[in-house]
């Protein structure tokens, strides 16, 4: 078996971020992408579900594998 | 606000169709069910404070 | 051990350092304290509306 290095880990989004926080900061080894918070959501309900121009971010948290 | 919109006005409700995620549409764990709960609750809330304080409590 | 995630428990927090930009570590406009209250937000909410999603929450 050979070592698969995807080559897209490097800009994989980073989930903590995604979720509003990551510790990492400008030494992340993912990509921080600034988004908007969808306000519907926040409140608790967007009708525009995953067609919304604005992030729902979950709070779950991403899985630990990295 | 989107407090002030019914769940049961929109005539589509494509999180109950198949392989829709339903936490893309609605937050905290909530489902329709439990939203349209929370909604009236939170207008019954309302009436009786008469309208104040409650913008304070859910815009934050 | 199953303690949940906060940036409370975070020994350093270099957003608060000259020179840092908070956007690098909050997304969506948040800095420490708005997050704060998001996390205590999303916490309640779950735990008040479904009763679910704790066990998600706290398994790191
Ligand atoms: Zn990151
Ligand atoms: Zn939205």
């Amino acid at each position: 078996p050979f070592l698969h290095i995807d080559p897209q880990s490097k800009v994989k989004d980073c989930p903590w971020y995604k979720r509003g926080f990551c510790r990492h900061g400008p030494h992340c080894r993912h990509q921080h992408l600034r988004r908007v918070l969808c306000m519907n959501y926040l409140a608790g309900f967007c009708p525009e579900g995953p067609n919304c121009k604005h992030m729902h971010p979950r709070f779950e948290l991403p899985p630990l594998a990295d | 606000a989107v407090h002030e919109f019914s769940i049961d006005s929109l005539e589509e409700k494509p999180w109950r169709k198949p392989g829709a995620d339903i936490t893309d549409y609605f937050n905290y764990g909530f489902n329709e069910e439990t939203w349209r709960a929370y909604c009236e609750r939170q207008k019954r809330f309302r009436v009786a404070e008469s309208g104040v304080g409650l913008a304070s409590l859910t815009q934050n």
